[in-house]
């Protein structure tokens, strides 16, 4: 027989002066199942919990109703008193006569009577609670990094720095991203190279970190504080243990007239490479497509092998395979970054045509004194100096259709403002038009900066659109625009056209994303848990969020994030082990179809399916295919519980008995 | 075409692919055809049948037959594919474990419509192009074809198998069709007649379950109106509200997931149009949230587990025309 | 509409609730006057009958009435807790009022097949409960029967149901020999380790003895082989079925064994009687 | 249905409220000392999606009058998806009962954010008003379980 | 014979309907029949039977038992039971009419349900004879003859008038409550009908069947025939047969909570249901095959063994015509009957 505890605060004078509080208690105290109702100043001060506490103790209560204020001011409070006096701290349910009666009510005789009913809630419902216990589940000390660009490498090296062990993977040859290629940041035009590479030879000394470069995550599994990851390190034919980076091979390679990806294809390096001077790890890869060796397919046959005649350390290894590792972590952070969009679609801006047409990105390396033309600005294709360079803003960003990006790509406007500035800076007879739609300049400094561009250094800001681009004979690009303040069409003869390309975060997100079960928008950027309170968290626990994959940054602003993702990391790996959320789905499985319905509406990916062997009533068996909960990884949200058509889901705190148990004693 | 399908089942059960077939038996008159499963090339020569009248959906017998030993020959209507596709995708059906002929339907005949014409003592139906003689012990009568077809085939939505492992005769296409006519009919009739008009159908029901247990989505393990814990387990409408409640939660449980197969108004012994609910569903999710047809595949998440950001608000409920 | 239909039920009010084992509880319900006097009983009965007990709105079940019918003041019912019922009464309190309506099936022939006859008592677990009210009738009109032998097995010691009342009442009875065994050896168990079918064939009761089981129906099979054995017939052997009654007036349409209804031809039966119908249970 | 003493009808409007937003929300209204009629009750659940169809019927077979369901703004659900299940749920609900002849007004889905103590108010002010108007349930009610 | 013409017929429906409830089959916009309070303007369905047969009145789906108020730990029985009022169900078949034979051994053998006999008394049963007998019809397998129907009156039809003829004191009251709307009549054509009817029947598809292969002694052959799992394989496990079969009476009992008490009703089950034997302690027929069987044998064998031979159906045709999968009650006689 239930014994329920009703306590009725008066909260001063908060409930008690439109809540006829002692009526309430005798109402209640007539309901099924309860044993004692009280009343009382304050019930969630000290003596208040007392009286809670000594009832429990003296009357054996098996559940605990106090009519207060909202469950979110003292819930917490009330379940530790009743934890302390030996009930489980779930037994008690709060009746809102405060927020939700006494204060929102002025007639004393109706707001009685609707906290009664309340009260009479409470008790159908605590009589159907059931005692929960929050279960514990270990956390691994070790982190999962994927990417090694900036975000990557600052999420890495602030886990590490607080002691845990942080591995990184990347699928270049090199770590670093797309800051190891760009030329100069915003607003301060300081080199980045300057600025990344020793946070890249900080990372790749750190003995906590362990980078696997040129490696893939392939398959994740588990749940926070317990994944295991399943890293496929491509062979690269090079040992990198032996590999000293000395490049002698990359001298003796024959076979170069590879498109060096790191400048974009804007020039060649030859079939065993490495990526750039600085390149963490420093160690030679050789690429199977081109190499003349690789390439025929038997590489015992006796063809080239120059480049390990070449190697002195004994390095180059043919018979490369790839290896996997399979490493447990506890939290795993996602720096997949972004790149610029192809621009196959948008041939009005002959980008496909023209070389001399870019793209921002290749400008950088066009303009980087490690780039193809050793950082004199020439034009692609006849390594002429450009007079005149159009710059156009929004190339695939905020579009309407569907040929780009309905997002504004974020760090173009300050990017493009820096590039006319360095080009105005160095080339002064060089002209230079940017054509935009608006200038978004919402960051320290960055307006001023704007300012100086069109200011100081006579940069052409143009707010229009650039309706074609046009490659003509004399080697002259026509770029025919309107100007949208004076309703012009104006027609700019130009020596290079510079796109500033919407970015998109890397094609490797998706299937990623799936493999963590984290979710995305309908832009492939990952879904943090919350827009505002849990920016940097994934809604799947223990999957945090570092860079532009998460959406559209600049450096500052990802290296912000990277250390925050650092953060929230750190805070679950300096625990031994996680409580979880007792108020948890959970599947009868004599009822489960095995439909999969819950799993798709799970967020979480905390829904997994199993064969299991089921009893019939003739002694035999039978395989069903029913779904399991993970508690750690629940977070009790409930979707499941009404995708289920069967009922077979249900919700611990909020079971559907209890919800209609509450709807019958409203209703009655 | 029964020749067809009879020749085949006994191949396959003789080359071994399978070791059983799931079909149509017949019976004591004309109409009165089960489904039956056949084990031997005697049984079906003896009993299997495939005319007229074989309109039962035999996919749903698939979700217990499939998980037993060996494969199963399945011969299923268009409209049945489906069934098996949306089983397929819910995993309540071993696939691999049914072999699937897909066969031809033009339209299967309604004894229940031949009788309302006032018709009885039907000893045999013949169809003759657009005429149907009925031969009854008071004699011949004729009718047309198209007035004897079961309502389901009347808006027969496909023509196309959407699972098969081979075809007997040709594949058609998806066809448009005037499905949803009654079920705009209704929305156009005023709140107050809707309520008349669904009062005076849901009243009839006897709650026999027939519409539920020949539903191939309604696969539950345990339905949630036999289980006492769910908060809807009843055995009878002792009110109104239950008849309505029975038929909500119904139609609800099989939104999005119902391929429109119209088993539940063919074996309804009230004759009550339960397949318009489950139609206003799927009207409502083709219009709210894009054409989508349950069964098409086996891989497309149902509307109800899925969403967009822009999906309308639960208002436009409010916002539409008549009240 | 004066006349009273069985369907409407008395009220009785619990009075003593007695844990008799972890998950067999032995209720004591009086009958309560319009006045609200409590005391007496509600209705009268013949050993093995049942009563249909219920708490409105949680349901209704049917129970075999443990208490003898020479108690005068109370009856009796030994229940197990396995359903939502069963759960409810185990959790109610004394004074707990409970709707009560019977009495209903047949009942052990104690008056006529059984009279003068040696009796051997075989129950097993909570199929003590029907068999108690044969007990004690017996003991209480003691001059109407001969010999009287009970062998009562369980689990454990803890799940001997009604243990006080065997030790402390039937073992000290004349002419009354008990035999009790317990499925595992157990600390503080001197007595007899064994299931019941062998414990049975073990003391080999003489086969002038009229046998009276009730228990789990493996029990009930491997037992009634074991009696075969020793030479009993199947027309010496009395069961009860009680579990499989529903509505209990032969009407609903579950209980049914072939053509015998239990709740109306039954629940006692006498083996020779369950042979000539189909094996459905 | 309660009765006051001028007899004028006052329906009983069961609120399910998330409680991130909208049970947030109302606890604002009272903070604020928004009035809004006692005839709404509050139900108190983790996500707007927890809300099975079957409680509302059940809502109005016990005697409700009107079902409100409040949740997250879209794109602000605690558990990232969850109003999103919610809103095509109830929309497919609202819209079959709509169809079965139920007076649509008795039933509505607001998104109420845990700042939006006036507007959680004003909703129950205007549901409880629209509700009054169509007078009591009789089209869903369980007549078992109607008052005497 | 007394006779009304058929012209007159709703004259006489008024008058019975101004003094008791006054139940006729009707026709529904399907084309069905049903069985539909009389009210001004209604006409007598020319169907052969309604859908659902007239068992309800006796019988209905549902019905409230008691109330309980229930306080603490005190319980408040309240009889709800009243008297019922007179009603006349009109039109009945014969085969509908025998039912009530089968219905009341069940229902009024000992202990008697005062519920069922509250409306037997007050009911008055007024059949009508076929005359158009459909291919479901096999009433002739178990006896009774569809142009002699039985009932409280029986009534005729020769296509210009309707013949009364009561049977028993309470249909002498009914006749004689309308006897100066009826008046004396000639049958020659009436004999003919039905001497036309019977030929009729002796063509009917179903009109060899036989109850020669049933009945209490066959027991065990039957229980243990293996064609039990063909027959069933099919079935649904629906209710359909059983809530349209005149002759079927399972119930079941609960308990529904309304807020401010608890009802006790009685409601239909059917043994064709999974969950109809499923009790705290399992299921004692757990598959289909087991729960078919004793739908049939129940029918076919148990019912004639208990109650002197006869047997649980009255060959209405409902089964036939309503069961999804087109498995009745005739396809597993023809299925047992072959030894």
């Amino acid at each position: 027989m239930q014994k329920i505890g009703v306590f009725v605060c008066h909260c001063g004078t908060n409930i008690a002066a439109t809540v006829d509080v002692k009526a309430v208690a005798e109402a209640l105290s007539h309901e099924s199942g309860v044993v004692i109702s009280q009343d009382y100043q304050y019930m969630c001060s000290e003596a208040g919990q007392n009286l809670i506490k000594d009832a429990i103790r003296e009357n054996g209560l098996t559940g605990v109703v106090v009519c207060s204020c909202s469950p979110r001011m003292h819930e917490n409070t009330f379940r530790k008193a009743a934890a302390a006096a030996g009930l489980n701290p779930y037994l008690v349910e709060i009746a809102n006569i405060r927020e939700q009666c006494s204060w929102i009510h002025k007639d004393i005789a109706t707001a009685t009577e609707k906290a009664i009913i309340l009260g009479r809630a409470a008790i159908a419902k605590v009589q159907l609670n059931t005692p929960l216990t929050a279960g514990e589940s270990p956390v691994a000390k070790r982190a999962l990094v994927i990417g090694g660009g900036i975000a990557g490498i600052q999420t890495a090296l602030d886990i590490a720095e607080a002691g845990f062990e942080v591995d990184i993977v990347e699928k270049e040859a090199t770590i670093g991203g797309k800051m190891a290629q760009i030329d100069k940041t915003f607003p301060t035009l300081d080199c980045a190279a300057c600025i990344l590479t020793p946070k890249m030879v900080e990372a790749s000394q750190n003995e906590k970190i362990t980078i696997h470069s040129y490696s893939e995550v392939s398959a994740v599994k588990g749940f926070i504080g317990n994944f295991t990851a399943t890293i496929k390190k491509k062979r690269r034919f090079v040992d990198e243990t032996k590999c000293t980076g000395c490049g002698a091979c990359t001298e003796v390679c024959p076979m170069q007239k590879v498109p060096n990806a790191f400048n974009l294809g804007l020039n060649n390096r030859g079939a065993v490479y490495i990526p750039f001077a600085q390149a963490v790890p420093k160690v030679a890869t050789i690429d199977p497509n081109y190499c003349l060796k690789l390439r025929k397919g038997d590489v015992n046959e006796k063809v080239c092998g120059k480049c390990a005649e070449a190697c002195t350390a004994g390095a180059i290894n043919y018979h490369q395979q790839d290896e996997y590792i399979e490493q447990k972590y506890g939290a795993i952070v996602v720096a997949t970054g972004y790149n610029p969009i192809k621009l196959d679609k948008f041939d009005e801006f002959a980008y496909n045509q023209c070389a001399d047409v870019v793209t921002s990105l290749e400008l950088e390396r066009l303009m980087n004194a490690a780039g193809p033309n050793g950082g004199t600005l020439l034009r692609p294709s006849d390594k002429t100096h450009p007079h005149k360079i159009v710059f156009v803003q929004c190339v695939g960003s905020r579009c309407d259709d569907s040929k780009g990006k309905p997002y504004c790509s974020k760090i173009c406007c300050m990017y493009t403002a820096k590039h006319a500035m360095l080009i105005r800076e160095k080339y002064p007879d060089t002209e230079v038009y940017v054509f935009y739609i608006d200038v978004r300049t919402p960051g320290k400094n960055f307006d001023e900066f704007y300012r100086r561009a069109v200011e100081q250094y006579n940069v052409h800001y143009i707010k229009g659109m650039v309706g074609k681009v046009t490659p003509k004979s004399d080697g002259k690009i026509d770029v025919q625009a309107s100007d949208l303040l004076s309703n012009e069409q104006l027609h700019i003869d130009a020596d290079m056209v510079v796109l500033a390309t919407a970015i998109e975060p890397d094609k490797t997100a998706r299937p990623l994303a799936t493999m963590l079960t984290t979710q995305m928008d309908t832009n492939d950027f990952f879904t943090e848990a919350h827009a505002k309170l849990r920016p940097v968290e994934s809604a799947t626990a223990g999957i945090f969020l570092s860079g532009a994959c998460q959406g559209p940054k600049d450096i500052p602003e990802t290296v912000a994030q990277a250390s925050a993702a650092a953060s929230k990391a750190i805070g679950l790996l300096v625990k031994d082990s996680i409580t979880c959320n007792p108020c948890v789905a959970h599947s009868n499985e004599l009822m489960c179809n095995g439909c999969s319905a819950c799993e798709k509406v799970c967020p979480y990916g905390a829904i997994t399916y199993q064969d299991k062997e089921f009893r019939t009533p003739y002694r035999t068996t039978v395989m069903r295919r029913v779904a399991s909960v993970n508690p750690a990884v629940c977070q009790g949200c409930g979707a499941c519980t009404v995708a289920c058509p069967s009922g077979a889901m249900d919700l611990n705190g909020f079971s559907n008995s209890q919800i209609m148990a509450e709807v019958d004693a409203i209703c009655k | 075409m029964q020749e067809a399908i009879i020749s085949r089942a006994k191949q396959l059960l003789a080359d071994g692919t399978v070791n059983r077939v799931i079909g149509w038996k017949r019976g004591e008159f004309a109409y009165d055809i089960t489904p039956a499963i056949f084990e031997s090339p005697e049984e079906i020569d003896a009993d299997f049948v495939y005319d007229d009248f074989t309109s039962a959906n035999v996919s749903k017998y698939l979700v217990k037959e499939s998980r037993k030993e060996g494969k199963i020959l399945a011969f299923l209507k268009t409209c049945d594919t489906y069934s098996l596709n949306q089983l397929t995708k819910e995993h309540r059906v071993d696939r691999d474990n049914i072999y699937v002929v897909g066969i031809p339907s033009d339209g299967k005949l309604d004894v229940e419509k031949i009788k309302a014409k006032g018709i009885t003592g039907i000893t045999g139906v013949e169809r003759n192009g657009d005429i149907l003689t009925v031969k009854t012990i008071y004699g011949d009568e004729t009718m047309s074809v198209a007035d004897a077809m079961s309502n389901k085939c009347l808006s027969c939505k496909s023509k196309k198998h959407v699972t098969y492992d081979e075809l007997i005769g040709e594949d058609g296409e998806v066809t448009d069709t005037n499905r949803f006519d009654m079920v705009e009919k209704l929305e156009n009739m005023t709140s107050q007649e809707r309520y008349d008009f669904w009062r005076n159908e849901l009243s009839k029901c006897i709650r026999c379950n027939a519409c539920r247990n020949v539903c191939p989505a309604c696969t539950c393990e345990n339905c949630v109106f036999n289980n006492p814990d769910s908060g809807v387990e009843n055995k009878a409408a002792a009110d109104s509200f239950e008849e309505n409640m029975f038929h909500i939660i119904r139609a609800f449980h099989v939104a999005g997931r119902c391929t429109d197969c119209g088993e539940c108004s063919r074996v309804c012994p009230q004759n009550i149009p339960l397949h318009l609910l489950n139609r206003k569903f799927i009207k409502d999710i083709n219009s709210l949230y894009g054409e989508y047809q349950a069964g098409a595949d086996t891989t497309s998440k149902a509307p109800l587990n899925n969403y967009t950001f822009d999906d309308c608000e639960a208002s436009i409920v409010h916002e539409r025309g008549v009240e | 509409m004066n006349a009273n239909d069985t369907l409407i039920p008395y009220i009785g009010v619990v009075t003593d609730i007695r844990e008799d084992t972890p998950d067999v509880k032995t209720f004591r319900v009086n009958a309560i006057a319009p006045d609200g006097t409590v005391g007496g009983k509600v209705f009268e009965h013949m050993p093995g009958q049942c009563a249909m007990l219920s708490v409105p709105g949680v349901g209704e079940g049917m129970f075999s009435i443990t208490s003898s019918p020479t108690n005068k003041e109370f009856m009796e019912f030994s229940i197990k807790k396995c359903g939502c019922l069963t759960t409810w009464l185990h959790a109610m309190e004394v004074g707990q009022q409970i709707t009560l309506r019977g009495p209903y099936g047949n009942h052990f022939p104690v008056e006529t097949d059984l009279k003068g006859k040696d009796l051997l008592f075989i129950a097993g677990g909570i199929g003590l409960a029907p068999l108690r009210s044969v007990i004690n009738y017996v003991r209480d009109n003691r001059a109407n029967y001969g010999d009287v032998q009970i062998i009562y097995g369980s689990r454990s010691k803890d799940d001997l149901v009604d243990y006080q009342e065997i030790i402390n009442e039937w073992c000290n009875d004349d002419g009354i020999t008990v035999n009790l065994t317990i499925d595992r050896e157990q600390e503080g168990w001197d007595g007899h380790v064994g299931f019941v079918p062998n414990y049975v064939k073990e003391l080999n009761p003489s086969l002038s003895k009229t046998v009276l089981i009730c228990g789990p129906p493996i029990m009930i099979k491997f037992t009634l082989a074991g009696l075969k054995e020793l030479g009993f017939t199947e027309t010496q052997v009395y069961t009860t079925m009680e579990l499989r009654m529903k509505c209990a007036v032969g009407k609903c349409g579950r209980c049914n064994i072939g053509d015998k209804y239990v709740c109306k031809d039954g629940p006692v039966f006498r083996f020779d009687q369950l042979d000539e119908l189909p094996d459905e249970y | 249905m309660q009765v006051n003493d001028n007899k004028e009808f006052q329906p009983l409007i069961v609120a399910f409220c998330c409680n991130w937003c909208s049970y947030a929300g109302a606890d604002l209204s009272g903070t604020n000392r928004l009035n809004y009629p006692t005839n709404v009750k509050i139900i108190r659940v983790p996500c707007s999606c927890r809300v099975n169809p079957i409680f509302i019927l059940r809502a109005f077979q016990r005697g409700a009058d009107g079902v409100i369901l409040c949740g997250c703004h879209p794109g602000d659900c605690h558990y990232t998806s969850g109003n999103y299940f919610t809103r095509r749920r109830m929309t497919l609900l609202f819209s079959m009962l709509d169809f079965l002849g139920i007076e649509r007004d008795r039933t509505r889905v607001e998104w109420v954010s845990a700042a939006e103590g006036a507007k959680f108010a004003a909703t129950m002010n205007e549901f409880t008003e629209a509700v009054k108007k169509l007078g009591p349930n009789r089209r869903l009610e369980d007549l078992r379980c109607r008052k005497q | 014979m007394l006779k009304i013409s058929i012209e007159k017929l709703n004259g006489l429906f008024k008058a019975v309907a101004e003094k008791q409830t006054l139940y006729i089959p009707a026709d529904r916009a399907d084309g069905a029949s049903e069985y539909k309070k009389y009210e001004d303007g209604m006409t007598l369905s020319k169907n052969l039977n309604t859908l659902r047969s007239a068992k309800d009145f006796f019988f209905p789906q549902t019905e409230n038992l008691a109330d309980f108020k229930v306080e603490g730990k005190k319980i408040e029985v309240i009889d709800i039971r009243e008297e019922a009022e007179d009603f006349v169900v009109f039109g009945v078949r014969a085969c509908d009419a025998r039912s009530f034979t089968i219905l009341d051994k069940v229902f009024l053998s000992e202990p008697v349900d005062s519920y069922y006999k509250n409306r037997r008394e007050h009911g008055t049963i007024v059949t009508m004879a076929c005359a158009k007998p459909a291919e479901t019809c096999f009433c002739g397998t178990f006896g009774i003859d569809p142009t002699e129907p039985e009932g409280d009156v029986s009534c005729w039809s020769d296509g210009d008038s309707i013949f009364f003829r009561p049977n028993n004191e309470k249909g002498q009251k009914f006749v004689d409550s309308v006897s100066e709307l009826l008046e004396d009549g000639d049958t020659a054509k009436l004999d003919e009908t039905k001497a036309q009817t019977k030929e009729i029947m002796a063509k009917l598809p179903l009109a060899n069947l036989s109850t020669e292969a049933f009945g209490g002694d066959t027991l065990m052959e039957h229980f243990k025939s293996e064609k039990w799992a063909e027959l069933s394989e099919s079935c649904l496990g629906c209710g359909t047969c059983t809530f349209v079969c005149p002759t079927c009476q399972c119930y079941d009992i609960k308990d529904f909570n309304t807020g401010h008490g608890i009802k006790r009703f009685r409601c239909w089950d059917s043994c064709m249901y999974s969950d109809f034997t499923k009790m705290a302690h399992g299921n004692i027929r757990n598959s289909q095959l087991e729960r078919f069987r004793q739908r049939f044998m129940h029918k076919l064998v148990y019912f004639p063994s208990n109650n002197n031979g006869e047997f649980g159906c009255v060959g209405c045709g409902r089964c036939l015509s309503k069961c999804p999968i087109s498995m009745n009650i005739v396809k597993v006689m023809k299925a047992l009957e072959v030894k």
